[in-house]
């Protein structure tokens, strides 16, 4: 066990799976010498060598086919895309190809490739440095979809994400990047996709989140407790495949749920949470599903805070949602 | 660093022995007649209803063939949708294709695919998809992942005109020129991107003369020659093999026949431009060589030809006998391993199914 | 009055729009000589010249950004995507660029261009030709989404978009391009956007659609009749905006809903709608709200009539969700 | 038809008096200070904390302003994110930047952007977005547009080294090659992207030869020199004016500073190699030929630069007066008019206000 940031386990765990096997490597813009915008690939280059770190182009179409000609080879690749928000040049790549290499070759093309980008706002980073678009991935079947909000977790998931033999999109809440730390497991050790983790048992209130979410949502759970309002916190940590057997197993014994995110309300996770709920746990609702996101403009600069859900807003909400009904 | 700028001139065709035998040059006529055979027989089937919709390769089979018979077997090929030269010329059995174009239970691909969208690993042969350009990046991925192997592993894109276009063009070659990798960027100027002419796709000279913006050479060259073919993609692989670096060829060939069948050429070109290419068939190119160099006569040639049609035939019943692919089949493969929701869809299907809800 | 074509409603809209105005323009592949792949702009190279439509080169990235260009210098350009499948070479311009520049530039620059395309599946066009993924735009702040399943809903609708002031997502539904016909107004006509059409109206179940599932729809709820199960069929038409005032009108009456589409499954817009009716309609909600949708697989080909939703897999769900609860 | 290829040679700068008088080369001198000095300032306040971020454009200044002031006040500039010799020499007031670099209730942008992202459509200086080249295709469509409206209008994208590899760089200049757009593609290779040096972003020689594959000109100019700078821009104009079409200029430069305030360079390149540049400071050689020419001369240079700091402290202040942006303003410009959701949404919020939920 080692104490890391966030960052720093993403480090190690792409230093572990690179030590291990000499199939994965890295590409992506400034990843070598620099070490990576946010020191994700630090002292990777140095030792790995330029053939397993690759500092590419300014493309992200050609990052992104690059990486899938590697991995129908037989590669591991790992793609660091900078910002979440600069990953649309290589969304073709990602939705139309990535996505259905496998499917439309009847399972001949396994397509293993692991996206890596930071993603989410509360740097003060206005429209192209703070967006969430995790929906438009979880929309678009073939793809996996992982986001840690530990440092245990930003390790462990992504070992298992490098060794899975699905396309995997690996976003990475880079607010909490250096904020939160925490003991992380020395080797390979992986933290199994498809699983939720259950962080604070509830009885009144389920409350879903993930990313930087976490800490947000927890802090308003224990100052909650205090007023007597039981919450139980979940971090869904994978929205694909989404751990829906914990949702329903929560909001069964609770009867009523809080979604929280930072990306916009209209067509987004927490419209699929709420239909999911609606359909399969209808009956054991006693309030309405409430959101708690992003609002649905563009992502603001000098009003960031107001647009994000802070501990205020989702305390007000499960505060309202417990009473309700 | 372009070689051979301008339009490639409807000058003599190379003479063969230069880098394919005579029995070499047999065999790939003997493709190029294959391709032929195959492409006439499935424009009539398409309009008869019994595929779906074809896309012909008619006046690109010396390109097609020519690049497949200059690489190795371990070679990777990267197809864009029109590559059934490519694709028989690689070994891929014609009763494959037919499974594939008719999207039954003996198609690899389990019927996911619009006929001519096929691939098959064991010929390396990646499967194409629709979307423009995207092979290109991709054969440079695979080029540099066999060079980090150290697989004496050339990878070759092919794709059209319009595909100069693409995203993916500009992506794919800057990368490969900055690693150096071992890739060959096969483009056929069929001089049509379904209604848009070579010259209102860009303002270049040459489409090959684009690969000076990312520092290796491009070279032209007339794509109806078999033998000009097989060498370009020869000394290209060469380069490659060698660590030289990747190479972009333009093989000016034509599209004799729509873009597809959903197209209706009359509608933007001539006929004179028609008449004017097919005088330059590849395939009667390659006949008077194969005569002139006598190995080929005119009763070889009909015998060739109908046991081109034959092996048509034989394919396509053996494919039509075949049963439609299994309705649950739907669910496999997005993942290696189904996720809980889609394990929960498929039972949904299953019952709806079993209920008589839904009909296979 | 005329009776057309969906396909030809979209063409004389366009022609209205070029005669009236002449700002407006198309753009695209294959739109001028050869008319349109689908025939949807035949004529109007003749009619209207090649400074105003103009066939463009293989470059969705072009198209677009050429476009947004053209808006932002005052003109109203149409471009057409010539299946919605190949829109993502330009989704960074229209994700980064189109939806956000009235935004991001305080109101300086609006943005409006229309995006017209053809979408869906029922062609036998498998991975390629089919997809319906309009929830990726529904998701994007600042673009509207409008989908006509009418001729008459096709032009109005289309002049409406081409008169707006923001950026317009027309989805055309080319499944029934041909094979729906109707009266079209003659001359401007326009539909406005966020109003949804009253397809059939009825008592039991509320069932919400739009493009080439409202036909289907519509038989399903012909044929429920029969049975006694009287079904309100809703064509949302525009889904941003949305009429949300209708939707919760009808759900108020019937307190069941239903919700059909083409697209998969997993945070498609049918979630947004059954999330939007367990906020807003939770206490008039009799049963779960039902997803008719296609699966969370890559559109298939062979397969493709077992994907969609068609008229027994609706009448199905309808028959239950009105028996529910 | 590459011009000058290979790299500019740090020779004597050209003289004064070819296109620009010496008064215009004095103003313009003026704003390349005053962009620096707005630089020097603007890293001090960040790391004070009183701006959020920022990106420097040192090193940059001759040809930011050589180019602008080439153009007419009725063309359109697209610029990226360095730009601020360019916004200055438009005549955008300082007061509006330092508005915007806040981003408070005095910046026209509505404090949407974070810092150096701005636009003033006063000034026909189009809104900057993050995202690499995406204003390379949106210049050649608004100079179709002008081109229809008969306007007397060119173009400009300005972008660096590193979005030469984006897929706008391909689709624009391929677009503006087929339509033949009255165009300029000013491209500042200040040698880095990040830290991406020049060479290995693409193994073309120069940057400015890619413009051949476009089938237009491309030049390569010594963008540490004004008047080469001007006159390479002036004649671009003329051309696009004239109907000639596009033409791609490749102006080397060095960024003498970080890529922006998150950035640190020393982990990328070496000390001698900036030290190598700023013998060829664009301002110290202004200067010196200003001097020269008798226009100048060290007092009043003390004089201007004194002012220019001056004025960015009159700037700075009255932005750090002006109030900070209301909050409803989240809300605007989604849509010229908000959708109902919009409304609903900006109530719950207004809500939450009133209610002390959330806090300005
Ligand atoms: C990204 C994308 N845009 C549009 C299309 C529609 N489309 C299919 S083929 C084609 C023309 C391709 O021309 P070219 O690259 O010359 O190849 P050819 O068909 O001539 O072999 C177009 C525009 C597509 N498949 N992909
Ligand atoms: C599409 C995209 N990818 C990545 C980035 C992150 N990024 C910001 S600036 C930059 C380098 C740009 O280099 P260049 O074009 O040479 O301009 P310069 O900053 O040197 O002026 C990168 C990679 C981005 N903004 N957009
Ligand atoms: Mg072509
Ligand atoms: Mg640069």
């Amino acid at each position: 066990m080692t104490e890391l940031t966030l960052v720093q386990a993403v480090n190690r765990g792409l230093q572990q799976a690179m030590r291990d096997d000499g199939d994965v490597l890295v590409l992506g813009e400034d990843v070598g010498l620099n070490g990576g915008v946010f020191r994700a690939t630090e002292g990777l280059l140095k030792e790995f060598g330029e053939e397993r770190v690759l500092d590419t182009p300014l493309s992200e179409t050609g990052i992104i086919g690059t990486a899938i000609g590697m991995a129908l080879y037989g590669l591991k690749p790992v793609a660091e895309i900078q910002f979440l928000d600069f990953i649309y040049p290589a969304f073709d790549q990602i939705v139309s190809e990535l996505a259905k290499f496998r499917y439309r070759s009847g399972g001949q093309y396994p397509c293993h490739v692991v996206i890596r980008s930071p993603y989410g706002g509360g740097i003060k980073g206005g429209l192209y440095h703070s967006q969430s678009t995790e929906a438009y991935f979880c929309h678009t079947a073939g793809l996996k979809v992982v986001i840690p909000s530990t440092p245990a977790d930003a390790k462990g998931l992504l070992l298992t994400a490098i060794h899975d033999e699905d396309p995997v999109m690996f976003l990475e809440p880079k607010r909490i990047y250096r904020s939160v730390t925490g003991e992380v497991p020395d080797g390979d050790e992986r933290v199994p996709f498809g699983r939720a983790r259950l962080v604070r048992e509830g009885t009144d209130v389920s409350v879903f989140a993930y990313g930087a979410m976490i800490p947000v949502v927890t802090e308003a759970a224990n100052a909650l407790a205090a007023e007597g309002i039981s919450s139980e916190v979940i971090d869904l940590r994978t929205l694909v495949p989404l751990d829906e057997a914990a949702i329903l197993a929560s909001v069964e014994k609770t009867g009523r749920a809080v979604v929280v995110h930072e990306a916009a309300r209209f067509c987004g996770f927490g419209g699929e949470l709420a239909a999911l709920l609606a359909e399969k746990a209808f009956f054991s609702l006693k309030a309405p599903v409430t959101r708690v996101t992003g609002y649905d403009t563009p992502f603001p600069y000098a009003l960031e805070n107001l647009y994000l859900p802070n501990v205020e807003r989702v305390s007000h909400a499960v505060r309202t949602t417990a009473r309700a009904g | 660093m372009t070689q051979d700028p301008g339009r490639a001139a409807p000058a003599a065709a190379t003479p063969p022995g230069e880098g394919l035998s005579n029995e070499e040059t047999l065999a790939a006529y003997r493709v190029m007649v294959l391709a032929r055979a195959t492409d006439e027989r499935c424009l009539t089937l398409q309009r008869q209803g019994r595929i779906g919709f074809y896309v012909p390769a008619s006046g690109q089979e010396a390109a097609q063939i020519g690049a497949a018979r200059a690489l190795h077997a371990e070679d990777w090929v990267f197809p864009a949708y029109r590559e059934l030269g490519v694709a028989l010329a690689r070994g891929v059995p014609l009763e494959a294709l037919f499974h594939q174009f008719i999207g039954n239970s003996g198609d690899v691909l389990k019927g996911r695919q619009m006929p001519n969208h096929y691939g098959y690993r064991e010929f390396r042969f990646v499967v194409a998809s629709s979307p423009i350009g995207t092979q290109i990046t991709q054969a440079v991925g695979a080029a540099l992942a066999a060079r980090r192997r150290k697989d004496p592993v050339v990878t070759i894109a092919f794709f059209g005109d319009g595909a100069t276009s693409s995203n993916d063009f500009h992506a794919g070659l800057n990368f490969a020129g900055v690693y150096r990798a071992p890739t060959i960027f096969f483009c056929q100027n069929n001089q049509w991107a379904i209604s848009l002419p070579r010259e209102k796709q860009t303002h270049s000279a040459t489409l090959a003369e684009k690969a000076n913006a990312y520092g290796f050479p491009g070279v032209v060259v007339d794509g109806t020659d078999l033998f000009a073919v097989h060498r370009a993609v020869s000394d290209a692989r060469r380069r490659a093999a060698s660590g030289q670096g990747p190479t972009l060829i333009e093989a000016q060939v034509y599209r004799f026949g729509p873009h597809s069948t959903s197209d209706d050429p009359r509608r933007y070109r001539a006929d004179t431009e028609v008449a004017h290419w097919k005088e330059m068939d590849p395939i009667k190119r390659a006949k008077e060589l194969l005569i002139g160099a006598g190995v080929l006569d005119e009763a070889r040639d009909t015998a060739l030809w109908e046991e081109a049609r034959a092996q048509v035939s034989r394919a396509l019943e053996s494919a039509e006998k075949t049963s439609p692919v299994e309705p649950g089949t739907l669910f496999d493969d997005v993942f290696a391993e189904p996720t809980p929701r889609l394990v929960e869809e498929r039972a949904e299907f299953d019952r709806l199914l079993a209920e008589g809800v839904i009909k296979p």
